[in-house]
């Protein structure tokens, strides 16, 4: 099975040989090294631009204006904060012209911790994100979700978001994308460069075919009568893993759904959820104050306050300026498997 | 003036004034330029447009037709010699045009009727450029590659950019042209787009445009930077440059051409600088009033050609009487047009899209 | 009585003149002009700017490092999204260098609408400020308060942002300033710059004294046992206004808070009140996807869900991706008065 | 070489050598200028040192003694040469230093023993940069006016103005010197830096300076930059400006030298761009393996040394053993050393406030 990296880089091929994806760009992003974490590599419209990110984003947002379809990478969202003028002007061109223009550009950026990236490789994305009105911001938490997502992306014709959670980037998915070998070392094989001189080399590019996964559609992972756990991103798979082991060891069974979409969200399949269990736990790794999961609970407090049994649990990153480089630093300051298992234990078994 | 009489160094000007079918018999020399009376003529003409549907506007600010007015009295010149030089059109093939909030006069020359101008300043439904959401002067016209001006200073350097790719791309000889002010030069974005449209074997054809008034709302442009010329500011990375007094619409149009001939034939970038007056003070929020002190080019132009005859004084009070009637009719007639509704303000937020669940069409509030 | 902007301007005047300001500087922020919004009138220290954003929080920071007293105005915070990174730098900076180095800087930026501002002269920016760990965010909304929270931040040795709503800038106060002349006309005479030529203009600075609104430290404007309502800025007058109306209509008597300090907030205050009224509304003008409202919220409900006796409400600006300039803009997607008023009827009477 | 056989246009640099108390018995000479052999000696032990240091960091990189390693090997000429040169001392009077993450021969030439930064690298509660928090090389020492060392590229730049703004005041001669890399200088910031460094009559001591070592990670700077010199955007500025090649101690010495120098007196920006290797790659990220085709620095230096007669083989192998038992050391003596505890996450986020009810010392979580 493809990584959830070699998913992007499968879906920027098939965007760029068949929906009309003419420019892939960012720092490092074209030959020879192909993206710093390899999702741009092989790709044939993929070039290197100068080290800044204004120019980046703007250069992405004439190449739009002119018809173009540009999928831009910032290295790392940590280094997306001197741009958010520019993200806001995207988002509001359309509303602004009243429709004379559309935006029809794709940002891809890898977020969050969990890769030893101290100071300014660990910032997570989603509240600042979320906060871009005009934009709809995605977030896969596996790799097919990553080709569906990457997919939507390219043809809608709105300025798209996808944030890549880091630390999944390298981790295998469980479900072929369609048109994808069966044999993971074959794929990598194919599309995958050759550590040293690359001069000379090109991809063996599977025929992978169309796939979306539309806006606005959640993922219910795991169900069960009991709660209902929200997710999306690097700590998704947390979260399903610590749900098993809590029908395993206390057979209590939850709801978990991966939100795949940040904006728009999937609210009918939230507020189902919500509805059945009555016990909600919100869970990302941003930082606590003024979070999109806050936003979230405020959906679900002023919509379903009556239908909740006890209160519901946010799980969070700490409000803190950065996260240190020492372990001790990320594993007391952003959410541990542990912190997940006990709020959703104290969630599952509180008094109604 | 009999052709013969042209002297030598103006020959490819007759030629050029052949093509544009007009009989070369006049000219008006100025800055060491010469440029056609019915070329002159036009520009003039124009000039008083644009001046009148100024004022008229500033009037509007005062009078509560609309409430807030910033615009270019001062920058006629400019605007006029480039709105007349645009390959108009939509597309690569044509010119894109990333401007800031001064640009009537660019606009009423490329055709632009008064009345489009009018709608967005009293904010009517039928404002075409933003619904009655924008500042006046903020035009956005996809047919003619104006893209939605924004009034984030700056950031139209580095949009332009992108557009000039495509351009470059096309091999049409179409330019992406961006306008700005002389003190938002100091943002990076001016930097930024030096940078990507010199790109070495990517170089593509911006045009920057820097408009010099010499202030920044309040605060005069010496006391900030040390350039001598903004234009300079090309040299290291490779781009020709120039600069130009922007209060001579002869010596302007003739920069204009050189630097859009570049960016046409060479798919390179170019930067000019033209000073400019700043006629009625920042906006109106500085009370719009019209400032001494500061050369008219609409009436060192009119003068230039009273003084060599090309026109009479008679001449020019009808296209100034003209032109205030023009503008007037504009602004009567958006007064009673409709204004947006309640139920528009979600209108235009995102674009229909087959691979969205919530807003297959547009915005219609949080999920549900 | 002074009004806010005037209350700024003593403040600075203060702080320049007793607390060891050095630099006053932003966007004609210096003579002649003294700020677009006049903050900076006859301020002895007082500086122009090149246009950059950037360049100013960039001097900031290096004022402070080398020991000055720096207070910047970005002259809009609608034009404070092109440099978050550097204000996350500089909320970091104390932190990721294990106290080597303080950052005692002061920002001051006009907020919000109702000026008639259209899509760039009304955005908010608590959402986006209460994010920036490291620094302390407060938003007056009237004149004393503005007095004492300038000086709070001056005297701080961290990095403080004071939002000023730019809709109140010229709204008188009605408590003095000590040291204020009772008389406001004389208080003008002496320090608003005359219209025209002001080269020989002096301020003749009133003798104001110490006054100072700690950070964390809320106000109870009005007090009542039916329900809470949290608000600050543009929206609080209304909000007093509306809650004094319920009073003599229905006989509905609340508390109304001033919150004053954003980051850190009265959360003292805030409990108490929720524990004695079991209703909450929250009131702001930012718009509402993954706005500071929700987390004022998520606090509440996770720590006093069973406190509640209604489901709470947000009244916030709808996520749009601006405030366009006609008038129906605003009123349709900024908070009225009706809406917070039919809200506040709602919170009260809802059947518990 | 005896003092009279030195050439007349080297004169002062013998003044100068004797200010130093040394005395001018022997000289380097190379890209045309000269230094005299103790100075140069100094400087390759220095530059030794910084060798070894990085080549241990790395070595700690890969044997997971620390996580990621980023550094300067092949930037040690600048670097040493530009540590020697400061100012050192806290507050205004002296130079104020906004680094990028090449520095560590700067530091190590300021007197920074090998286990500060060491500690940084093995994330220990004893690194006194950072509290284990930040990546090697990201110093912060505030009795030397080492401002924390940012990762965010190129906002040095922008806080250099502020420092210096403080120097100029105080009428010290103190210098506020901002390091970073070609690519960097895309960045807008780099504008900024300029365009207030030079603001008329405002103009501060910064001293610009570029190691330009062809790269920005991967990407070659040829294909993204047209300057001939990135040093070249000063001149429109009016600021002064030189580039060297900073594989040449001597000469680089010199560069430096003139350019502390105009900022010291004239109280004014230069720009000074070194030519610098870059013999490990990027960062770890790319495995920080020694790269081919890189002139290295400490080699070409020391054959220099040697062919002059100044080094002898064996005294120059005594320095490198030297500097890599010491290298070692350090890293044996911090691998020992404690921990951050989960109680030290919010320390320091805060300074202690008399106007804070919630925070009157330190952050200590959400308001409660
Ligand atoms: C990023 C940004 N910062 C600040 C402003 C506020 N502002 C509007 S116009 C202006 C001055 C622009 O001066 P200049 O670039 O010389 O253009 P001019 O208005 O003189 O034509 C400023 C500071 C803005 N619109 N955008
Ligand atoms: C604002 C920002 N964007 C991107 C990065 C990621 N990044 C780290 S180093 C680097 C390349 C820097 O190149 P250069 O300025 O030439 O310095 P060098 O590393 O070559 O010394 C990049 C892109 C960053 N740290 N900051
Ligand atoms: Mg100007
Ligand atoms: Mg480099």
């Amino acid at each position: 099975m493809a990584t959830l990296v070699q998913a992007v880089r499968l879906a920027l091929h098939y965007g760029e040989t068949h929906l009309g994806v003419t420019d892939i760009f960012g720092e490092d992003v074209g030959p020879p090294l192909g993206g710093v974490f390899t999702a741009t590599q092989g790709l044939k419209t993929a070039w290197n631009t100068p080290l800044d990110e204004r120019g980046i984003v703007g250069a992405a947002m004439g190449l739009a204006l002119a018809g173009a379809k540009p999928v831009f990478e910032i290295q790392f969202c940590d280094y997306a904060f001197n741009m958010i003028d520019m993200l806001k002007v995207a988002g509001n061109l359309r509303w602004s012209s009243a429709g004379a223009y559309e935006m029809p550009i794709v940002m891809m950026v890898p977020t969050g911790a969990g890769i030893r990236g101290s100071i300014y490789h660990s910032h997570s994305y989603e509240s600042q994100a979320t906060r871009l009105a005009g934009w709809k911001i995605a977030m896969p938490s596996d790799a097919l979700d990553a080709y569906g997502l990457m997919l939507s992306a390219i043809v809608d014709p709105n300025p798209v978001m996808v944030l890549l959670p880091k630390a999944l980037l390298r981790v295998k998915g469980d479900k072929l994308i369609p048109g994808e070998p069966s044999d993971p070392a074959e794929l990598s094989r194919r599309i995958d460069a050759p550590v040293g001189d690359r001069s000379n080399w090109q991809p063996d590019w599977p025929d992978v075919r169309e796939y979306f996964v539309p806006f606005g559609s959640g993922e219910l992972m795991r169900e069960g009568p009991t709660a209902t756990v929200l997710s999306y991103g690097r700590l998704l798979p947390v979260c399903v893993q610590v749900a098993d082991e809590l029908r395993q060891s206390h057979g209590i069974e939850c709801d978990v759904i991966d939100l795949r979409s940040l904006f728009p969200y999937d609210w009918p399949m939230i507020a189902r959820s919500v509805r059945k269990t009555g016990r909600v736990m919100i869970v990302n790794e941003d930082t606590e104050v003024t979070n999109f999961g806050e936003h979230l609970l405020r959906r679900i407090v002023e919509e379903h306050f009556y239908d909740l049994l006890v209160r519901p649990r946010l799980v969070q990153g700490k409000h803190l300026p950065g996260i240190g480089l020492n372990p001790v630093y990320e594993s007391n300051s952003v959410p541990q498997p542990d912190h997940i298992r006990s709020a959703l234990l104290a969630l599952a078994t509180d008094p109604a | 003036m009999p052709a013969s009489d042209i002297p030598p160094n103006h020959r490819d000007d007759e030629e050029r004034s052949v093509a544009y079918g007009v009989k070369p018999s006049r000219f008006v020399e100025s800055g060491g330029e010469i440029l056609d009376a019915e070329r002159c003529l036009e520009i003039y003409r124009l000039m008083v447009r644009t001046r009148a549907l100024e004022e008229r506007t500033i009037k509007m600010s005062k009078s509560g037709e609309g409430y807030f007015w910033v615009g270019g009295p001062g920058e006629e010149a400019v605007n006029v010699c480039l709105g007349l030089m645009i390959k108009k059109g939509q597309g690569p093939a044509f010119d894109y045009l990333h401007l800031h909030y001064r640009n009537a006069g660019l606009l009423l020359a490329m055709g632009m009727p008064m009345v489009d101008h009018m709608r967005q300043m009293a904010m009517t439904a039928t404002d075409r450029h933003s619904m009655g959401r924008n500042f006046v002067g903020h035009y956005a016209i996809a047919a003619w590659n104006v893209v939605p001006v924004t009034s984030v200073i700056e950031v139209q350097y580095t949009m332009a950019i992108g557009t000039a790719m495509v351009q470059k791309r096309f091999e049409s000889d179409g330019v992406s042209v961006a306008v700005g002010g002389d003190a938002g030069t100091a943002q990076g974005d001016f930097s930024s787009c030096m940078i990507w449209a010199s790109r070495p074997g990517q170089e593509v054809p911006v045009l920057m445009l820097v408009t010099n008034n010499g202030y920044g709302i309040s605060t005069p442009a010496h006391t900030q930077h040390s350039e001598e010329h903004i234009s300079d500011r090309a040299t290291p990375f490779g781009i020709r440059s120039d600069n130009v007094n922007g209060n001579d619409p002869v010596a302007t149009w003739r920069a204009l051409e050189r630097a859009f001939n570049y960016c046409r034939r060479s798919r390179r970038p170019y930067m000019l600088e033209a000073a400019v007056s700043r006629l009625h003070g920042h906006s109106s929020s500085s009370g719009a009033a019209r400032v001494g002190g500061e050369p008219d080019v609409v009436k060192i132009f009119e003068d230039q050609l009273i003084g060599s005859g090309i026109l009479h004084r008679e001449l020019a009070e009808m296209i100034r009487h003209d032109a205030a009637e023009e503008a007037d009719a504009a602004a009567e007639q958006v007064a009673t047009e409709p204004r947006p509704l309640p139920s528009d303000v979600e209108k235009h937020t995102y674009a229909p899209s087959p691979v969205d669940a919530i807003y297959p069409d547009d915005y219609t509030g949080l999920p549900r």
